[in-house]
């Protein structure tokens, strides 16, 4: 257990539960499995699982993906929770839906550990990237980079009424509310390329240029719009995926590269575990953000052109444990649970 | 709704300058329609006439473009079935008005009278069960899904729905089309016993016989007009048909041929059996030769025909076509050139034709996959069309805007077209009128000159026995008669169909 | 083509018309022609997927499996190219396309063999192909590139023309003559009013059905293959956005969701609009739930036109 | 007895399926048929349960209804208002909850009758209407709904299921009365043949309005019972329930057609559907395939269905 991988969030409080002694019993419950970063979020938390100093701590490690549906990720945690697992990581398909059923945990005595997408509650650890600040940083970034002044900024958000789209759009409001006669020109991209690719495309044609470009995940699609229009390289706040960093190195886009790293599903397991064995853990763990500066861009170590577009570069985090290598992921046989 | 007996100085319905259009068509013309309680009132005419157009004025499916309608003297406007139903205008529709997916308990509840959206308590049931008894319809069972039972079984239970609602004007738009002889007689009871108590019966029938039977008064109609009313008698039956098309018919039926034994074989099939609906029928069709299959209605001729054509799965038995054994597994197979038969379905509506095409479209369906034929070319359909006087305002119509005469037409030149070797039909002239029923009949004669093989089946026995070189009674799946010559007569077909075997000439079935 | 032009098949070209100008007011750059034909290349997209969907449609079926027929073929499509060897690569596109059509095999057995509904048939099946490309994802998962073809097939342009306008405009004027000229388009619209009628009269229905659903998943797959080439990469779930998109823009142009009426004049039209609204509103910065309202609404209003028109005819 | 099964063979299938797949289920869970598990199982059974049950309703009369999940997101949306408070607060809360589903089945249903517009194009464009509202009440998931009153609806009484209970109401308290009233059997009248039904006498315009209002009233019933396990608002919850209502219904033996099915049917198949997606959570299937065992159990059980087909000896009957 490293405490200095569970950076307190501001003003959090602190929970720990009495120690059971292993090995443990885990669930990892996923949402919608649909797409690149849950697929590499279950790969990440199954190659965590398979390292050596954490497999003798496991008993029985289950993943399972429920689909968009918040009853249904209530019913599996129910499900783990019946079936007297000790711990249950998950991704939250919404923020208000589990009272109920942290209340039963708490009652069966399992630990919950909601990540990435966490709950508005305060009675369990949840692990996350703070991601007002992920927003803060991408926008804070590029302002810096154009000194502080700029009139027209295109901002790329992501899939309407999720509360993680919500917290960092908020985010990046909260710095370029400051800019004086800024003009901050909003689309919905979905989190998805092609869809982020249209609408920038579309914004693009019709705002004529802008003086930077700040984006949520998909920015792959924001790149391909203004090389297509021929927009000059201007500042951008991009997310982490391994395409996006190299259209940014092979273009020389100035800006930076921060993302959700799918890693955090392997941070959550490490918490369940901490909490086993009766460790005190901060409520809320705000992750330091994975994030590389355009100059800082190298390849094969910080992306990798020989692997998809749509890996996602957050391997980990070195507070944590040595990151995954992408083999070590990718590698991961599906067979293997 | 209790009747009362109306007295008859006033109508129970008056129709004055009665129109309906649809489109262009003018369905009816200014038509003026009386009728009497207490009198069976036929309705005569040809295809497309409007009769039915007619009646689904009375019961309010139809409302006329112009023109009144007055019940027991009192104007009326009938915008829905059920206004029409308060006034006791019950109607036993031509295209039945059963839910296919319902049993007959709950077809015989809908719209019965008392019965809204509430509970079904279920009133009048037994009634319509004794009607069903006297028309010989006792052994449905109430609980049986409406289509699972036959055309003539439906018709029957139409008939008893329509009772059931206690009609002061009672319609029969070709109640009886499907129903054999025997029924039939048990339906004409019920209707007189219905008029004696004072209903009022509107009678549609293309069988002469019929009105014969049952009609007191008779009104001829001719192109959506009223053309004669007058009682039954005051006019021979070739003046009413003369009425009814405009001209004199000489002959309903072409003169039969002397049957020429030597004539090769084009069908032949051997020991025909299917599930336990056919049962080891064997039977062969010559060059020019006209086959007729008869019986009562299920009694497996029609699924022998549809197997013929490829219809039916794990069949049992062999066919050869002019000597050689082939196998037809689909109408695909069999349309191919070298089969080439050509079956024209029972219900042309959703078997026969594509009621949303145009005429032409129609037309070209059969011929399209023969690749030595251009289904494109007019010149392909012109000669059954001329000779079957289709009667049609332009072949880019809707083939739904003609009368099911002349649909049934359209079915028979879109298969004409492939010039078929044998040709298999299925009760063809059903609902049909006497003028389209003697072309029909003369263009089957003049196929079959030609050398086409073709075999008929059919409800009524004046065909199977005026038209047919040979005739085979179908009984529980298998032949029991097969008449030919002198043997063709009435009586024995009418033993066969109820397997009473006691004439002689049934021997040598 | 001719022959598929009906009033109904106009309404949308009207819209799109009403559109442009309307967008106008708030946004003169709408009329440049680097927004317009930016649109024609988008609609594309869309217009392709739609394009099969017509077929389908004219059938009298519908099928649900576009979104992972287009991902599925845009992931292979990609992972071909992605492999290096040129052969692979220049293998790509067909690939795709074959894989396209043997989904639509798939779905025509379970519509025509099976005769299960092809709502839930289809559905079904894109669900199989969703759990495939999850799979495929999961395990050994090559690195993804779009092929210089592909790239070019959809951001390409000709003389101001985008190529995926093009390819699709070429690919509707084929089919509508395919559907207007050969007697599989006859066969179509008649299994569309009537399959029983059709199959009487001699005609292998079952093929006619597996050949539509084999073009409509050919259609889905080039779309795949284009939106790979647009985004420059695969990535799972993709074709989710398309789905509904796609019903619409075919109904908008005029065919009957029962099948017989229609053709792909309109669905042209029907692609264009939605396209053009979808990013109308989308520029405008309308919040989302007003896009949802705003979207549904005009959708309605365009079919209450034509039964309006439908009425006054009547 | 035997007729029975005989004239309800879909039905009967669909029931046996059920209880094979849920057997495996229990069988494959280690705290095995406990009420704990028949509680969880049951309850995220119910939630599609109802929505097919809104599904069968639009189906029955040869519709569709497209608008299903976006009815359950919106009626979630306000539930997440209305649900908290007073009891007689909570009361008429629920009530407007199930209205406002209701309302949205009418709506569909006029522009479906007036209009005269395929049902599965309208609710495609409503659709998107409903959910537009429910992002104005709730842009992103909040609000809250009575804990005591969510529990009493979501665990168990005696040991039974709520959920269960709720069924069997469902079915023996509304079905069964139902399927005898002049307006049940107009419901199968006109998705059989609407022509028939017309000249029976129906009035075949309010029966279809009837149909989808009801419809819309069961998606109403559907977002409350998902509110009552979620506790909360959300909008974003429509896109899974349309698509699998239409699954579940055809699960169930209810023909698109129209006229065929019932109720009971249509709530067997979402339990199957359910049930299906259950079993993975012990099936000790890597996670990584489940998706894909998921689509084909779900594509055979479609498939057992259909497979009567085969049999059929006379190729006419297949059509319809
Ligand atoms: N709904 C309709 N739309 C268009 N034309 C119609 C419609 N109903 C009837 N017609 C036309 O009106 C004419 C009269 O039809 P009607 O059904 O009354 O004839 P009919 O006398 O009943 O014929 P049959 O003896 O075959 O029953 C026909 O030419 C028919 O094509
Ligand atoms: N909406 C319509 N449009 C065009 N034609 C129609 C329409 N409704 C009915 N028809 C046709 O007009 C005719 C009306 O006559 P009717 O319904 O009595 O048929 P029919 O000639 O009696 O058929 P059959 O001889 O099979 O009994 C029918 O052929 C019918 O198909
Ligand atoms: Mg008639
Ligand atoms: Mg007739």
């Amino acid at each position: 257990y490293r405490p200095e991988c569970f950076a307190p969030a501001p003003g959090t409080s602190t929970i720990s539960y009495d120690a059971k002694d292993g090995p443990y019993k885990l669930a990892f419950v996923n949402g919608f499995a649909g797409n690149d970063w849950r697929i590499q979020a279950i790969q990440s938390a199954k190659a965590w699982a398979a390292r050596p100093e954490n497999a003798d701590k496991i008993d029985e490690f289950t993943v399972v993906s429920v689909g968009n549906d918040s009853a249904a990720q209530i019913a599996a945690i129910d499900n783990f929770i019946a079936a007297g697992y000790d711990a249950i990581t998950f991704i939250a398909v919404n923020p208000t839906a589990f009272e109920p059923v942290i209340r039963r945990a708490e009652r069966a005595g399992t630990v919950l550990v909601p990540f990435d997408n966490v709950l508005d509650t305060d009675k369990v650890v949840q692990i996350n990237e703070s991601q007002m600040e992920l927003g803060a940083l991408k926008a804070q970034t590029v302002m810096d980079i154009l000194g502080g002044e700029a009139d027209k900024i295109l901002m790329v958000n992501g899939l309407p009424g999720n509360a993680t789209d919500r917290d960092r759009r908020l985010g990046m409001m909260s710095v370029l509310e400051q800019v004086d006669g800024l003009e901050i020109v909003e689309v919905v991209g979905n989190w998805d390329t092609g869809t982020s690719q249209k609408v920038v495309a579309d914004a693009l044609a019709t705002h004529g240029e802008f003086d930077a470009v700040v984006s949520q995940h998909g920015s792959a699609g924001s790149i391909n719009a203004m090389q297509a229009a021929g927009h000059p390289i201007v500042p951008m706040g991009v997310d982490g995926e391994n395409g996006v960093r190299m259209l940014m190195s092979d273009l020389g886009i100035p800006g930076v590269s921060a993302s959700q790293a799918p890693a955090m599903s392997a941070i959550a397991l490490e918490a369940a575990v901490a909490l086993l064995e009766g460790n005190e853990l901060p409520q809320t763990v705000f992750l330091p953000i994975p994030q590389v500066n355009a100059a800082d861009l190298e390849a094969g170590v910080n992306f990798f052109p020989d692997l998809p577009k749509s890996f996602n570069t957050g391997t980990g985090f070195v507070e944590c444990f040595e990151p995954f290598t992408p083999q070590e992921l990718l590698g991961q046989s599906p067979d293997n649970t | 709704m209790v009747s009362i007996m109306s007295d008859n100085s006033t109508p129970l319905l008056e129709m004055r300058g009665i129109s309906k259009h649809f489109g262009a068509t003018k369905a009816l013309d200014r038509v003026d329609f009386t009728c009497n309680a207490g009198e069976v009132h036929a309705v005569l005419g040809e295809n497309g006439a409007g009769k039915s157009t007619l009646m689904k004025l009375i019961a309010g499916v139809l409302q006329p473009t112009h023109g009144q309608l007055r019940v027991d003297g009192q104007d009326v406007f009938l915008n829905t079935p059920q206004t029409a139903l308060r006034h006791g205008l019950v109607c036993m529709f031509q295209e039945l008005s059963l839910v296919p997916d319902l049993t007959v308990r709950e077809n015989l509840l809908l719209g019965a009278p008392g019965a809204g959206l509430g509970w079904l308590a279920g009133t009048g049931l037994d009634k319509a069960q004794d009607v069903l008894n006297r028309i010989g319809a006792g052994q449905i069972k109430m609980g049986t899904r409406v289509a699972d039972l036959t055309l003539p079984q439906r018709q029957q239970v139409e008939i008893a729905k329509a009772i059931m609602k206690k009609p002061r004007l009672l319609i029969l738009d070709e109640a009886t089309s499907a129903l054999s002889a025997s029924v039939v007689e048990g339906v004409f009871d019920l209707v007189r016993e219905e008029r004696d108590s004072g209903t009022a019966i509107l009678f549609i029938s293309h069988r002469f016989h019929e009105i014969e039977a049952l009609a007191d008064r008779v009104s001829v109609f001719r192109n959506g007009q009223r053309v004669e009313t007058f009682m039954k008698g005051d006019h021979t039956y070739s003046e009413i048909i003369g009425m009814m098309v405009g001209q004199k018919i000489e002959e309903l039926f072409p003169p039969k041929p002397p049957s020429q034994r030597d004539a090769d074989i084009v069908l032949d099939v051997q020991n025909y059996t299917w599930e336990s609906q056919v049962r080891d029928v064997s039977l062969s069709v010559k060059r020019g030769q006209i086959v007729g299959l008869g019986g009562l209605d299920g009694q497996g001729q029609g699924a022998f025909l549809m197997g013929l054509f490829g219809l039916l799965r794990k069949a049992e038995g062999t066919t050869a076509i002019s000597g050689q054994a082939t196998e037809i597994n689909s109408p695909k197979e069999a349309k191919k050139r070298d089969i080439s038969l050509a079956y024209i379905p029972e219900d042309r509506k959703t078997e026969g034709l594509i009621l949303d095409q145009s005429i032409q479209e129609n037309l070209e369906l059969a011929a399209l996959g023969r690749p030595d034929l251009d289904a494109g070319d007019t010149a392909l359909y012109a000669g059954s069309l001329d000779q079957l006087a289709l009667k049609h305002g332009g072949l880019e119509l809707p083939v739904s805007s003609l009368s099911g005469g002349n649909q049934q037409k359209v079915v028979l030149a879109k298969w004409l077209a492939l010039k078929p070797r044998c040709l298999l039909l299925a009760d063809p002239t059903r609902g049909i009128d006497v003028k389209t029923k003697t072309q029909i009949y003369a263009i089957l004669r003049k196929l079959a000159d030609q050398g086409t093989a073709i075999i008929l089946l059919s409800t009524d026995y004046e065909e199977l026995i005026q038209l047919c070189d040979e005739t085979h009674i179908f009984f529980d799946g298998k032949v029991v008669a097969s008449l030919n010559g002198d043997d063709l007569t009435p009586e024995n077909i009418i033993a066969a169909t109820l397997n009473v075997a006691s004439e002689p000439q049934a021997a040598h079935a | 083509m001719l022959r598929t032009v009906s009033i109904d098949s106009l309404m949308p070209y009207i819209g799109v018309v009403l559109l442009v100008i309307a967008g106008s007011f708030f946004f003169p750059q709408v009329l440049s022609a680097g927004y317009l034909s930016q649109q024609l290349q988008i609609a594309a997209f869309l217009g392709l997927l739609a394009t099969g969907a017509t077929i389908v449609i004219l059938l009298g079926h519908i099928d649900l499996s576009v979104p992972w027929v287009l991902t599925g073929a845009a992931i292979l499509s990609t992972a071909l190219v992605g492999s290096g060897n040129p052969v692979l690569s220049a293998i790509a596109v067909p690939a795709a396309l074959a894989f396209g059509a043997l989904i639509g095999i798939v779905n025509g057995i379970g519509v025509a063999i099976l005769r299960i509904p092809s709502m839930v048939w289809t559905l079904a099946v894109n669900s199989m192909l969703l759990g495939l490309a999850v799979l495929n994802t999961g395990g050994f998962n090559p690195r993804g590139e779009a092929s210089p073809l592909m790239i070019a097939m959809a951001s390409g342009d000709i003389l101001g023309l985008p190529i995926s306008f093009l390819i699709w405009i070429a690919l509707s004027i084929a089919l509508a003559g395919f559907l207007t000229r050969t007697p599989f388009g006859r066969y179509l619209r008649s299994i569309g009013f009537n399959e029983k009628a059709t199959f009487l009269s001699g005609v292998s229905t079952p093929s006619v059905v597996f050949t539509a659903f084999a073009i409509a998943g050919m259609c889905s797959a080039l779309g795949g293959v284009m939106l790979a080439g647009y985004a420059n990469q695969a990535y799972q779930s993709m074709g989710d956005p398309f789905l509904l998109p796609t019903i619409a823009a075919v109904v908008i142009g005029g065919t009957s969701i029962l099948g017989g009426r229609g053709g792909l004049f309109g669905t042209i039209g029907g692609a264009l609009f939605i396209t053009l609204l979808t990013s109308i509103l989308s520029v405008m910065q309308i919040e989302d739930a007003w896009r949802n309202i705003i979207f549904g609404t005009i959708i309605l209003v365009m079919l209450l036109f034509q039964t309006l028109r439908k009425g006054a005819a009547a | 007895m035997l007729d029975y099964m005989r004239s309800n063979r879909r039905e009967v299938i669909a029931g046996v399926v059920l209880i094979a797949l849920l057997a495996a289920y229990l069988g494959s869970h280690p705290r095995g048929a406990s009420t704990y598990v028949m509680t969880i199982w049951a309850n995220q059974c119910l939630i599609l349960g109802l929505a097919a049950c809104a599904q069968f309703f639009a189906v029955v009369v040869r519709g569709i209804d497209l608008s299903v999940g976006a009815v359950m997101a919106l009626t979630n949306c306000v539930a997440s208002y209305l649900l908290d408070g007073s009891a007689v607060g909570i009361a008429v809360g629920m009530l407007a909850v199930v209205a406002t589903g209701a309302l949205c089945g009418l709506l569909n249903g006029m522009i479906v009758v007036y209009g005269r517009i395929q049902p599965i194009v309208v609710t495609l464009a409503t659709a998107s209407i409903f959910v537009g509202i429910a992002l104005l009440l709730r842009p992103t998931p909040g609000g809250a709904v009575n804990y005591d009153l969510a529990d009493a609806m979501t665990l168990d009484l005696l040991g039974i299921p709520t959920a269960l209970i709720i069924t069997v109401v469902a079915v023996i308290g509304f079905w069964l009365p139902f399927r005898r009233t002049g307006l049940g059997l107009g419901l199968y009248a006109l998705g059989s043949s609407e022509q028939a039904a017309f000249q029976s006498g129906i009035d075949t315009r309010f029966i279809r309005l009837a149909a989808f209002t009801l419809a819309g009233l069961f998606g109403g019933l559907a977002g409350l019972f998902y509110s009552f396990v979620t506790t909360t608002g959300d909008a974003g919850i429509a896109a899974g329930f349309t698509l699998n209502s239409i699954a579940a219904v055809v699960l169930g033996g209810v023909l698109l057609r129209g006229g065929v099915g019932s109720l009971i049917g249509a709530l067997a198949g979402a339990f199957i559907l359910k049930t299906i997606a259950s079993l993975m959570f012990f099936s000790g299937i890597p996670s990584l395939a489940q998706p894909l065992f998921e689509g084909m159990i779900l594509a055979a059980a479609i498939a057992i269905g259909g497979a009567d087909v085969l049999r059929a000896r006379n190729k006419l009957e297949v059509f319809s």
